[in-house]
């Protein structure tokens, strides 16, 4: 089974953005979408801590201290970009101004339910940041993550058994063995698989049925 | 590319339908887009709920569009003053409906909308006649008044420079109620003076960001207002 | 009976607003207030619409279109001075940001109740403005107002025959008769009499009790 | 003449209590008010409840003032990360309370505490542990949670640019929690880059007016930042 590598996964997602979106995304395999958007395909990112019209990381050289996305990393602003502080930017969030926001999980349910902040309940000082925001807040949620864990349990499961950060959110997943969209009344549905994947490897990897369309 | 920038005034008010809620900017004539509303006049749509600070002076603008009979209700902090003849024939006849709003709370209902609360409490017109039949509250020991959101399906907006991607700004007191309009709407229309290049405006100084916005057209408004 | 002229009630007013103060002033005689506060006395004056630093009426050839004050009157910005959107501007005055606001109004009750918007709970349309908001939100309010209406009746009364403002809430009253504290459980204390007004002069315009101190 | 300059970062901390709720900008290290942290350590004030976005980093800073014992309780949207050693340790060791809060319902809060809101409904962190045992209602058929206003005694914020009526400006991501912060508290201290002249900022651009603003202070943040 080969499937996608992770620059795979987001280079997949990247495909499915189309021009004049404006788009969130969350750190890890999510922040590198970016990287697969050509530039004149023009989409608009945001970032929690204020910045729209984010741009690629700096050349060494060029890193501007003041300047960093809500991963912390150097980043740069692109022409037609701005500055909002803290409560506009989350106004553009919680409004439903952002087209999309793709974050990472540790586990997405068949109902759409996104959990992604904590790993269990007796986790008493989990950190959230602006997860639970985005999840409520964005137009759409996609999810960018590991088919399975490393030790291989399902990571798409009939129901989430970590803390939720938003009930009912996701409408696709992105994995490194295909894309999966959330249907309503019906659960995982297959759109694609990635190169060398069988429905049926899939599927084993899977705690919750996968439909085909 | 994204191109918010449209050629006419007609192209701007394309598919604002019959019933919609539009959001108009403006303080008194400043900060007023008053091509826009012309051009609303000239598109037809009926029916129309109106915010806006004021309810319309002489016969021109807002007052003309209520005049044609095409305003079902306005939503407003001061319907009265010296030139609104036309709102108040149309609201001794009973023929346009009446809705007060404290001048703040209306900001702030817009406000709200557009950040996704869909009410909010203020201490804003307890113990008044506009606070009758609303849901009261104590919050360490004071009372407050709940507030919803006010959205808007368009809004009209008049800004001083914009650009291709919708980012605005706004000279002296013509800032007023725009960029709280422009986040409440689903669709928001701009009419600015001046088409900026991508990034001429200062990243740190753009008024409201593009996200807000749907579309831009310049107008000429007169040496006066240059 | 001398009393003040409009032109007296709103320097005697002014003399009471320290340096420093952030102030919002109603239409009409409020507004002529800041003529008479110097302008080497920085008082910061707020404007409903958006305006901090307020400066004087401009000459007739300086007029700028953009900048007009709540009673859209031409005005000037003093250097220091900035703008802002409308509920930012409301931020300030519903936050308890300013304060001090001066209105005008048609009856102050020795409650602290204000009555300034509608002459009737039968006019169905009063123009409300920001006075509910500044009303429940400046940290002070003061009234200007003639003693009286035009036909002899008081305006300082026991109870407000008018719909509301704001209950409880005028901290002092300027009238053309003198300077009224409004002081919980007890009502008006003189403060200060116009020049030739005496105290049974005053108590027969009023519609309450004038308390001395 | 008003003048919300003063000369030192003692005198910035004048008049500081225990007890006090200390809004602390910055995201990451940028737009952290750094020097005034570093004074506030000086001053003393113990029995801290600290809001800011992170529970500190390393032994300076934030961190520093926790490990010093002087923290009663953070709240904050990112206790744990690669260098929140001491949050770590005084929380294992029950030592600090902690209070969790979605990143843009702690802006919103803060937000609301200097509009005059003292409580709003949001859709975030519906549906999860953040919301247990809080108020629950349903708006046009989505349920939504009361969230409180957020208020501080103390607000400490980095800015660009300051001049003495206490106006400021950010740079570029620099802003973030800052504005809101500023507006949230009783008593705001900025520590600025530069001082300019009454009127240099251009007054559309102002980002925080001085009336969110009761002490300014310039420091030297080293070439890097300039």
């Amino acid at each position: 089974m080969q499937g996608f590598d992770r620059k795979g996964m987001a280079a997949r997602a990247a495909q499915d953005i189309p021009e004049g979106w404006y788009v969130n995304l969350g750190i890890g395999i999510p922040t590198m979408i970016a990287d697969y958007v050509p530039l004149e395909r023009e989409v608009i990112l945001h970032s929690e801590n204020g910045i729209l019209g984010m741009g690629p990381a700096p050349a060494p050289d060029k890193v501007d201290p003041w300047l960093v996305n809500a991963g912390k990393q150097a980043v740069t602003l692109r022409p037609g970009g701005s500055y909002c502080h803290h409560a506009d930017s989350f106004a553009m969030i919680r409004g439903g101004h952002i087209d999309l926001c793709v974050l990472g999980a540790f586990e997405v349910a068949e109902n759409g339910d996104i959990a992604n902040w904590a790993t269990s309940e007796n986790d008493t000082a989990p950190a959230v940041g602006g997860a639970m925001d985005l999840g409520a807040g964005a137009k759409r949620l996609w999810v960018v993550m590991e088919h399975t864990t490393k030790d291989g349990r399902p990571k798409l499961v009939a129901k989430c058994g970590y803390p939720l950060t938003t009930p009912r959110a996701v409408k696709r997943v992105y994995t490194n063995l295909g894309v999966f969209d959330v249907v309503p009344e019906k659960g995982f549905v297959v759109l694609d698989l990635a190169p060398g994947v069988s429905l049926e490897q899939a599927q084993a990897a899977s705690g919750a049925t996968l439909h085909t369309q | 590319m994204i191109n918010k920038i449209v050629q006419s005034l007609a192209d701007a008010m394309a598919g604002i339908k019959d019933g919609s809620t539009v959001l108009i900017g403006g303080f008194g004539a400043v900060g007023q887009p008053d091509q826009l509303i012309e051009a609303l006049i000239e598109q037809g749509a009926k029916d129309l709920v109106c915010v806006a600070n004021n309810a319309g002076n002489g016969r021109v603008g807002l007052a003309k569009l209520m005049e044609l009979g095409r305003v079902r209700k306005i939503i407003c902090s001061f319907p009265r003053s010296a030139g609104s003849v036309v709102f108040e024939e149309l609201y001794r006849a009973g023929k346009i409906e009446l809705e007060i709003v404290p001048q703040g709370t209306m900001a702030e209902r817009m406000r709200a909308a557009g950040a996704g609360v869909p009410a909010f409490f203020t201490a804003t017109s307890v113990g008044t006649l506009l606070a009758a039949g609303k849901e009261h509250r104590e919050f360490n020991g004071k009372t407050y008044v709940m507030e919803h959101a006010l959205k808007g399906d368009v809004a009209l907006v008049e800004a001083w420079e914009g650009d291709r991607w919708g980012n605005l700004t706004y000279r002296a007191s013509g800032r007023n109620f725009n960029p709280v309009m422009a986040m409440a709407a689903e669709m928001t229309i701009a009419q600015v003076m001046h088409i900026r290049e991508l990034g001429e405006i200062v990243p740190e100084n753009v008024h409201t960001p593009g996200i807000f916005v749907s579309r831009v057209v310049r107008v000429d408004r007169g040496a006066q207002w240059a």
